[in-house]
């Protein structure tokens, strides 16, 4: 059963993938003249040879589009996402010399955010009608307002140019020790920025499948029948649980997207921060690089917390959803 | 006779079949109750008759020639349906009066006093027209809903339920109310129900449904119907004795 | 048992219930009928202080002596874990969807008795046997079985903790005909044999015939007339107890 | 009644924003690129309220044309998104079957991109002006109105009353318009809501990265790019200014989104 | 504790220099970087004068008719891998550079070496086809080790990403992106350095750079003038603010009709207001620019200077047939006087003096738009006008020949002349000034080619701009000189800076 259901996820996100591909392939072939220079500009003299050889072989103009879009996707499959315009080095490797960058941010902030949310969203949430349930919505509307970047500069002229406690920008610092302290002190302002901006809404989505979840009939059979305050809640967690991750689950690409802008904003070095740069020097091969390791990324969590999902609602074990 | 039904099936999933050889009629100026429990196919087979959906065998005929696709348009003139849920079946962003127009899109004539005079008969006002279905009582919504199928003068309306999930009293008023249709207009109806009480109350003729069958036909006589299936016996022994009435 | 005195209820300003005033005597079954929205639910709420948010209850409802309205919430849960049980409308949405039955018909009744569940297993693998229920539902989720089998689980549920005073709030509306034939027969040995007092809340005069012994009409909040079935059926004083019999197919 | 009063208050807050920013001639006191090297970096006082920036303009001024370029910029993308999502998800929805399927799948994929990745994409090869970036955005932006517009359109395909205005000859046009289409304002009209907001972040995000309209015109975003290097300076009008715009901009749309997003205010839900 | 031990530690023996752009390779004849002066050495230095003085080489001799020059090599310098410094490696470096397939943007520099031919280890001999006065500068070319280049491919040399020189630090590490670290050379043959390491930090964007200088986490950078009144307060922060032959202009694009008609260009160098950008943008830290060679002592004054004059600019246009049109701005021919001025995105003042130049050209009727790009967004070639910055400090071939010489084109050939900038006259003396060692004539020569410049004009020059350091105030050993293009030059003597508080 649960074989089958990770199966058919799996097969999904690689339809999902599949597109992805056609997608950053179609806007490489937007761009204006044949691929060679397209891709590498006024840098292909510099172009090594078995680079060149590659291009002119699966880009060749005389062939279908179809056909070269097949060519590439199977270069690609491979690993080979071609040479970075810019640099002149692989664009895996490039990649994947970001990816631990993208991760760490990503893996702390959702750690926080779904940590802090949960908190905050079922204590609001359970205690109807009190400060908490009153001032969270409010809260929650009024950070997610506020422009990441914005709390970013504002952080940044607080916290490293007032009091000067905080590196402003970068992954570590430079010739030290590489040390843990040292990275959490260059992860603290972005992963605030990301958190701050963020934690409210889902908390606030969870406080309100908490109390759509406490109206919920059942819950009034069973208080009505005694059962113990505890056990109420936590059925109801479980229940407003299942949204919840959907929710995560639903604004996880644009989570991928609104980090873009925080990589930027402090010198992160990862993917998002990797993605600018690449646009700003239209370095076409790291472009469509980015844009497939993101669509793995996103693909790769969704799988995740369908996996969680499968774990927590039984609708989905039993298939009650699929009639 | 008014409708036909002869011979029809019709499944969701193979296998399964959901109405089975469905033979009924409806005869003019006749009501004539179908009841069945939930899930019997009583909804289904309004819809087919309806032409909402096509049967996988049989045939529907109205005034004896086969209801097809090019004479569809004639036939919605002459039959009408009412839905159950009169909340679904009332567009919300419109009025009563919108509402009451869309069936006279196409009369001629005065149509807003011919909806003025009609509006009477099922006891509603003209301050009503301007209020949307949200503000509406449910014996209104469904009043609308069932005033809206008979503005156009159809030979035949199918009710689906159109009682049961109203109060007694509403269900009475109502019920009367189609009574008294049926008297003046001499409008046939096909009236489906689960509420063996109602059905024994309105109905000349009643068939009894079991899992997508027709099982059983009775005719009232002397204000009471006879029945020989098992199945129907059962279902009219569970009523209630009347008691202390 | 239950004395119900000046009974009011407001949401948010508004009054819902006014001055309501009936009892429920042991060992009877009491109904309640008025048509819909006329405050029955609400009154069973108060008895339960289950009232949605803003909503007050004043006056008296004393449950052996005990004023409800007013009892701690502590007592009150004791209250609802002890003496009462109550059988809702809609049984399709009165389990948790993603409990196993298990779990949730022994928070209903074994738990509530301090049983184990060893016990329980073994009692209410009997009860279930008589509601001519498989065991195997104990190991489904609610959404796998169908609304009649869920009411049957409330309804074993009741047997199983057999309470002082079991209240059914228009427990057979989303039945079909056969399926309430069957549920007031149930209420009626429940009545019969275990003695349990019942306060059964239906719009049905069918209903009220059939099983209670008196009952409490009540229209647009307030109780309008009260006695027993046999003398009201007899003699509606009120005039809407007349329409409401006259309304009868 | 809480929930009305606060409509009105962020209705007259936004209504203030867009109308100034509209008649940003009118109110400005200085062109918006009106240099004056002898009045850089003045702070917020007589002659220029909001202070200049580093090459002596007007911030005040600036803000306003900057506010009408950002709205213009979110409002076009907007009103394209509407129309492509409205088209998708309609005929996704209407037609249905084999069709339907296909086109969510499509659809799918598409979310799970994350839109900002594909607008930087688009903006390598397309920087552009103004409108060009409302097209990117508005091209990208339509994907969530889809897929509500096609979920609206099932829901009530299957309405009663579509069956009974079948019934009743009702012309498909009508029974799209007026049926389905109508019914479904309520939650499209949230989902632009939120789009809108989507795109104001999007609009200053990219100028904010240095991406977005070009440098010379100015848009929020462009101002919070060029204060980057102002608070340094301790010229903190600069950037505060544009930040609170767009703050107060999107938060304005967000509380009436919620107010509009309340179940007791749609009657659909009746 | 332990990490602030730590601290001190560091701060003792590091140096860490934040800068604007990350190099693609560090091979010194293949593209010019800061580091060139730590990581090289060449067998002449310019000292603090900026006057060619022997370095590797322990001595010269000129002939005299100026045409053969020998050098004796110091005999105890070794490159950082230990192996000694030959006169090989010089020879080679010269064959190197002057090799089509390498296409080092130096040859012009010594297209006039004729021969260098070893005398033994220690010695050579170099012969020039003309007698040519800047070999001496150019010499201090520096000097790569051979072996480090035996059957590879320059350009795919691995040492382009690991250098190895003779200079006072040697190459440690080098992370992409972030930073890149020098260590210092315990066997170097000058000056001992007595900081351990120079760090590179890559940091684009100078207010970031300026946050950094402020916090402490960068110990130099260069700064926007408008920074300096902010970190001049700063209590742990020096700033020198050094005169510099850089120069800022706009690069009239000669491959865009418009500026065919030197009369137009003419136009835009009256409308452009130096003195309001000199006192705004550079806030006084420059001066108004109106000859490449205003800080040399051949620099002419008395050429013209483009005074802002909006009159004089209109009744050029007026007279080259742009004339006013309904909405404010020329026509001729039904076509608008309009252009873009590109400009590199992370240099803020260029971008600011963009948009005021172009802002005050509206003013005679022109409608200029400023694009701001990535600098690897950017070819220049492409672009209608430029903002570019140049200037050198040291003769005045520098910085001349290679941008305003035909032969130069960036089209035709590796020279910096990316306006396709084509004028006779100007060619001819710039070929003239190259081959007089006289430098009385030489002056008349150079003198003469700023009259002929900014008669047909290739740049609308606007400022010279000093090259503002923001400094640990700790710092020292310092010494300032005349700074080049982006303030380069700074670090020439690093060896001798040292951290006074230790
Ligand atoms: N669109 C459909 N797809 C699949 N199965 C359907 C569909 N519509 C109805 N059914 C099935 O057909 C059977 C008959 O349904 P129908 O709605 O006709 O019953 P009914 O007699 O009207 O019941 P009720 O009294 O509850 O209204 C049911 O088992 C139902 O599950
Ligand atoms: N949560 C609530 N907030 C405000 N008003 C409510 C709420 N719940 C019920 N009411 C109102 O209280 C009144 C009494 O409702 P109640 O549920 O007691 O009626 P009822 O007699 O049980 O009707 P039914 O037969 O339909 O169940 C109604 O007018 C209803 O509109
Ligand atoms: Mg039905
Ligand atoms: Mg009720
Ligand atoms: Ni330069």
């Amino acid at each position: 059963m649960i074989s089958k259901w990770i199966g058919k996820r799996v097969v999904m996100g690689i339809i999902v993938l599949f597109i992805v591909s056609f997608l950053s392939f179609f806007i490489m072939h937007a761009a204006p003249g044949d691929p060679a220079t397209a891709f590498y500009g006024g840098n292909a003299q510099t172009l090594n040879a078995a680079e060149k050889e590659r291009i002119s072989r699966v880009f060749s103009l005389d062939r279908p589009v179809i056909v070269q879009y097949g060519a590439w996707l199977w270069e690609t499959v491979q690993g080979n996402f071609g040479y970075s315009s810019k640099e002149g080095r692989p664009v895996s490797v490039i990649l994947f010399e970001r990816l631990p960058n993208t991760l760490l941010l990503f893996s702390v902030t959702m750690f926080f955010i779904i940590v802090g949310s949960i908190w905050l969203g079922t204590v609001a949430g359970m205690k109807a009608g009190s400060m908490w349930d009153k001032g969270l919505s409010t809260i929650s509307i009024a950070s997610s307002s506020i422009p990441p970047f914005w709390l970013g500069i504002l952080f940044i002229s607080f916290f490293s140019v007032k009091l000067g406690i905080l590196p402003s920008s970068g992954t570590e610092d430079v010739g030290g020790d590489g040390g843990l302290m040292d990275k959490i002190r260059h992860l603290i302002m972005p992963a605030a920025v990301i958190i701050l901006t963020h934690v409210g809404i889902y908390a606030r989505f969870l406080q309100e499948s908490i109390k759509t979840e406490s109206n919920k009939y059942y819950v009034l059979v069973a208080r009505a029948n005694g059962v113990a305050k505890r056990e109420i809640q936590k059925g109801i967690l479980r229940n407003a649980s299942i949204p919840y991750l959907n929710y995560i689950g639903m604004t996880i690409p644009s989570f991928f997207g609104g980090a873009v802008i925080v990589e930027s904003l402090f010198s992160w070095a990862g993917l998002g921060q990797l993605m600018v740069k690449a646009v700003m020097t239209k370095d076409f091969p790291l472009i469509m690089g980015g844009i497939l390791s993101i669509g793995l990324l996103v693909v790769s969590s969704l799988l995740i917390i369908d996996l969680v999902m499968y774990g927590v609602d039984p609708k989905l074990r039993k298939g009650a959803y699929s009639k | 006779m008014l409708l036909t039904v002869e011979n029809v099936s019709k499944s969701y999933r193979k296998g399964n079949k959901v109405l089975r050889d469905i033979d009924l009629s409806v005869g003019e100026g006749e009501i004539v109750g179908l009841i069945g429990e939930s899930g019997s196919g009583k909804s289904t087979l309004s819809r087919l008759i309806m032409q909402l959906e096509a049967p996988e065998t049989g045939v529907i005929s109205f005034n004896g020639t086969p209801v097809t696709k090019r004479l569809r348009k004639t036939f919605y003139e002459d039959c009408q349906l009412v839905f159950q849920n009169a909340s679904a079946a009332l567009n919300p962003s419109w009025t009563v009066r919108e509402i009451l127009m869309e069936p006279l899109r196409n009369s001629e004539g005065d149509r807003a006093a011919h909806i003025r005079d009609m509006l009477g008969s099922v006891k509603l006002t003209d301050a009503h027209l301007n209020r949307r279905p949200s503000e509406l009582s449910g014996g209104e919504r469904q009043r609308v809903n069932l005033l809206r199928s008979i503005l156009v003068n159809p030979k035949l309306l199918v009710c689906d339920e159109i009682v049961s999930s109203l109060d007694r009293l509403i269900q009475r008023e109502i019920i009367d109310l189609l009574i008294e249709l049926n008297r003046e207009t001499g409008m046939a109806m096909l009236f489906i129900s689960h509420d063996l009480q109602v059905v024994e109350y309105i109905c000349d003729r009643i068939y009894i449904m079991k899992d997508g069958k027709i099982v059983e036909e009775s005719v009232k006589v002397d204000g009471e119907f006879e029945f020989s299936h098992t199945y129907s016996k059962k279902l009219f022994g569970s009523m209630f004795s009347r008691g202390l009435v | 048992m239950l004395n119900v005195d000046r009974l009011t209820i407001e949401i948010d300003g508004k009054c819902v219930v006014e001055e309501s005033a009936f009892s429920v005597r042991p060992g009877k079954i009491t109904s309640i009928i008025g048509e819909s929205g006329s405050g029955k639910s609400m009154t069973i709420a108060a008895l339960l202080t289950i009232l949605p948010l803003g909503a007050k209850a004043t006056g008296h409802a004393l449950f052996n002596g005990r004023n409800l309205l007013d009892a701690s919430k502590k007592e009150m849960d004791a209250i609802r874990k002890t003496h009462i049980f109550t059988i809702f409308q809609d049984a399709a949405n009165s389990f948790n969807p993603s409990v196993k039955m298990e779990r949730q018909l022994y928070t209903f009744s074994g738990g509530r008795r301090g049983d184990t569940v060893q016990q329980f297993r073994t009692k209410m693998t009997g009860l279930l046997d008589e509601l001519e229920l498989s065991v195997d539902i104990l190991k489904q989720y609610p959404f796998e079985l169908s609304g009649g089998m869920l009411q049957r689980c409330m309804i074993a549920c009741a047997l199983y903790v057999a309470p002082d005073l079991l209240i059914a709030d228009e427990p057979t509306s989303s039945l079909d005909r056969v399926l309430q034939k069957e549920f007031i027969e149930l209420l009626k040995r429940l009545n019969e044999e275990q003695g349990t007092t019942i306060l059964l809340i239906t719009h049905d005069l069918d209903v009220v015939v059939e099983v209670a012994h008196e009952m409490v009409v009540m229209q647009a909040g307030k109780v309008v007339e009260t006695g027993s079935v046999a003398t009201i059926f007899k003699q509606p004083g009120h005039p809407y107890t007349k329409r409401l019999l006259d309304s009868r197919f | 009644m809480k929930s009305r009063k606060s409509l009105a208050f962020w209705c007259v807050v936004l209504g203030l924003i867009v109308a100034m920013t509209v008649f940003a001639g009118l109110f400005s006191t200085y062109g918006p690129n009106e240099m004056d090297m002898d009045t850089i970096y003045q702070p917020p006082g007589k002659g220029h309220v909001l202070g200049t920036d580093h090459l002596g303009r007007d911030v005040f001024s600036r803000l306003l044309e900057g506010g009408k370029v950002t709205l213009t910029v979110a409002g076009v993308s907007v009103i394209l998104s509407f129309i492509i999502g409205v088209l998708y998800g309609g005929i996704s929805g209407y037609i249905g079957g084999a069709v339907d399927v296909i086109m969510m799948r499509f659809l799918e994929a598409l979310i799970t991109i994350p839109s900002l990745i594909l607008i930087l994409a688009f903006q390598a090869f397309m920087q552009g002006g103004m409108w060009s970036m409302a097209l990117i955005i508005g091209v990208t932006g339509w994907l969530v109105t889809a897929r509500i517009v096609r979920s609206e359109f099932i829901r009530l395909k299957e309405a009663e009353f579509v069956k009974m205005a079948k019934m009743f000859g009702t012309p498909m046009w009508k029974i799209i318009f007026g049926h389905l289409l109508r019914n479904s304002v309520p939650a499209i009209f949230v989902v632009t809501l939120v789009n809108f907001t989507g795109a104001v972040f999007i609009e200053v995000s990219l100028s904010f990265l240095g991406i977005g309209v070009p440098s010379a015109i100015p848009s929020w975003g462009n101002m919070l790019f060029y204060a980057q290097n102002d608070i340094l300076i301790g010229a903190w009008w600069i950037g505060l200014f544009p930040g609170i715009m767009i703050f107060l901009t999107i938060l304005a749309i967000n509380f009436i989104g919620e107010v509009l997003k309340d179940p007791r205010r749609r009657r659909l839900d009746a | 504790m332990k990490k602030e031990e730590n601290n001190v530690q560091t701060k003792e023996s590091r140096l860490v220099y934040a800068s604007e752009s990350e190099f693609e390779g560090l091979n010194p004849i293949l593209e010019e970087t800061n580091l060139d002066a730590l990581l090289f050495r060449g067998l002449m230095r310019f000292d603090q004068n900026n006057k060619a003085s022997t370095d590797v080489a322990e001595s010269y001799t000129v002939s005299p008719d100026q045409l053969t020059y020998t050098f004796v090599i110091k005999d105890n310098i070794k490159f950082h891998d230990g192996k000694l410094l030959t006169a090989d490696d010089f020879i080679f470096t010269i064959e190197s550079i002057l090799d089509d397939k390498n296409a080092s943007f130096l040859k012009a520099d010594f297209t006039e070496v004729d021969s260098v031919t070893k005398i033994d280890d220690h010695k050579l001999v170099l012969k020039l086809k003309h007698p040519f006065a800047p070999i001496l500068d150019k010499l201090t070319v520096p000097i790569l080790p051979k072996h480090a280049f035996e059957n590879v491919d320059m350009r795919k040399a691995e040492f382009n990403s690991h250098p190895i020189g003779a200079g006072p630090y040697m190459f440690d590490k080098w992370d992409r992106g972030t930073s890149l670290t020098l260590k210092a050379y315990a066997n170097f043959h000058g000056t001992k350095p007595s900081i351990e390491k120079v760090i590179f930090k890559f940091i684009p964007d100078s207010n970031v750079r300026a946050l950094q200088l402020k916090s402490g986490e960068v110990d130099m950078t260069l700064l926007d003038p408008v920074q300096v009144e902010e970190l001049e307060k700063e209590k742990n922060i020096k700033i020198y603010a050094i005169e510099s032959a850089d120069y800022r202009g706009i690069l009239f694009n000669m491959n865009k009709d418009l500026w065919k008609d030197v009369d137009v260009r003419r136009a835009f160098s009256y409308a452009t207001d130096r003195t309001q950008i000199v006192k705004g943008i550079l806030k006084g830290y420059g001066t108004e620019a109106y000859s490449p060679l205003q800080k040399h002592a051949f620099n002419n004054e008395n050429v013209e200077k483009y005074v802002y004059d909006i009159k004089k600019a209109k009744e050029l246009l007026d007279g080259a047939g742009w004339k006013e049109g309904q909405d404010g701005f020329r026509y001729k021919n039904g076509d608008k006087l309009a252009f873009t001025i590109t400009a590199p995105v992370s240099d803020t003042v260029r971008v600011n003096m963009a948009n005021y130049t172009a802002e005050g050209f509206k003013k005679i009727g022109a409608d200029v738009k400023v694009d701001a790009l990535d600098w690897s967004a950017i070819t220049i070639e492409e672009t209608e006008a430029f903002m570019v910055g140049w200037g050198s400090p040291y003769d005045a071939n520098q910085h001349t020949h290679i941008l305003f010489h035909t032969n130069q084109s960036s089209l035709t050939s590796s020279g910096y002349n990316f306006g396709s900038y084509s004028n006779a006259k100007v060619d001819e003396l710039l070929d003239k000034g190259r081959l007089t060692t006289d430098p009385e004539q030489r002056k008349v020569i150079y003198m003469k080619f700023q009259e002929e410049l900014a008669k047909d004009p290739a740049f609308d020059f606007i400022a010279y701009e000093d090259a503002v350091y923001g400094i640990n105030k700790n710092l020292g050993g310092v010494k300032e000189r005349i700074l080049g293009h982006h303030g380069s030059g700074f670090l020439w003597n690093v060896e001798e800076w040292k951290w006074n508080d230790q």
